[in-house]
């Protein structure tokens, strides 16, 4: 299991290669991007983040998905600090021998990285700042997962 | 104790983090928002709705009735919006 | 949409690159990536294809997953031909507004694929072929999105 | 009429496709696959477990009792295991 929480890009092509690296050879990958969305005049987007919370908070919730599914590799990249519209913002690359597992588990992970992961998004336009507060829809995914 | 602070808390406190002395009386998170609010406006502005704020001991999230001690990085945050 | 049956190998990174081409600017992006998944002795995978009806299914499908949920763009690429063990079948590169969508669209697209799409597979072992045949799992996971 | 045949049960037939003249009788999908079976054993074996058997007139997916004309594309093959 790899995680990082960086203010630096990464590279999907990179990132799939240190993925693949020691002859990964399951069936399935399930891979998510996250991006800064391009709002109507959004200038920047400003990430706050706890660093060491949420590299504890990302490794208890990827334990979880690999309780609950047959995982092999998972490896997570989550950015902060100032973005623009159209940066990346999180990584998921999750392998497994069968897909199911692999896509319910990424969904999984980012429902909970969503909400229990310390970070905090604010939006910048040129005449104002928002911090993003967290939705309903999001807290309704979560529940969701509880009983299942 | 150490103390840090994440968003707009930071922003209304002014601070990302401090360390402060706590009086010894001061045993919950509940009761260090009380103590903080009490010394200073720009915490007690920051913590005025309580129902907003989320709390970590050690980078664990808690309750309000989680017990501190000086050694302790407690922190306080909005609710996460990342992902 | 973009839909290729091939004997050709994908690259992701040039696929990539393709799907982000003309501006794409859209926060959520859900990759999957199906591999011939390495059994005990396996040589080689024959995968036998109609590729005609396979493009007609697989656009039905995407049109589908386009009226259910918010998507921007889908990408779809199926191979046959006869594969060895790790090498890549089938690459599902979908992006949207919200990440909920993707996810979702890229699991009942694969789900669909899976039993509707004009693709059979047959195991190449060094004393035995098998072709594999469909299983119960999969029509279940079927019936689950009916229900939804 | 053409006729394409997929996964094992190409191997049977020993054909991959094939355009046959068919006796104007035949007006179904089923009536088909009786009239096949009845005129060769690969066919027979090909299609003894019906159940196991599904068919597309034109890449499109139907039933036994889709009626077919002799411009038709008629495909037969096993359950579908790609992805």
């Amino acid at each position: 299991m790899h995680i990082n929480i960086t203010k630096d890009d990464f590279d999907l092509t990179r990132e799939m290669n240190r993925f693949n690296h020691n002859k990964y050879n399951y069936g399935a990958i399930s891979i998510f991007i996250g991006k800064v969305r391009p709002e109507n005049g959004l200038k920047k987007m400003q990430i706050d983040c706890y660093p060491e919370m949420a590299q504890k908070e990302i490794k208890n919730v990827a334990e979880i998905a690999r309780s609950r599914w047959t995982l092999d590799k998972i490896r997570i990249i989550h950015r902060y600090g100032l973005l623009k519209p159209n940066d990346n913002i999180v990584l998921l690359i999750i392998g497994s021998r069968h897909r199911a597992d692999c896509m319910s588990a990424n969904e999984f992970i980012m429902d909970f990285l969503k909400s229990l992961a310390p970070f905090w998004k604010k939006e910048i336009y040129s005449d104002k700042e928002i911090w993003i507060e967290q939705n309903e829809s999001d807290l309704k995914k979560l529940q969701q997962w509880e009983n299942i | 104790m150490k103390l840090k602070y994440f968003a707009w808390i930071a922003e209304i406190i002014d601070k990302r983090e401090e360390s402060l002395e706590i009086p010894s009386k001061i045993e919950t998170v509940g009761q260090l928002i009380d103590y903080l609010s009490s010394i200073d406006e720009a915490y007690e502005k920051a913590f005025e709705k309580r129902k907003n704020i989320k709390f970590a001991v050690n980078q664990v999230l808690v309750n309000e009735n989680e017990l501190i001690s000086k050694t302790d990085e407690v922190a306080f945050f909005p609710p996460m919006t990342g992902g």
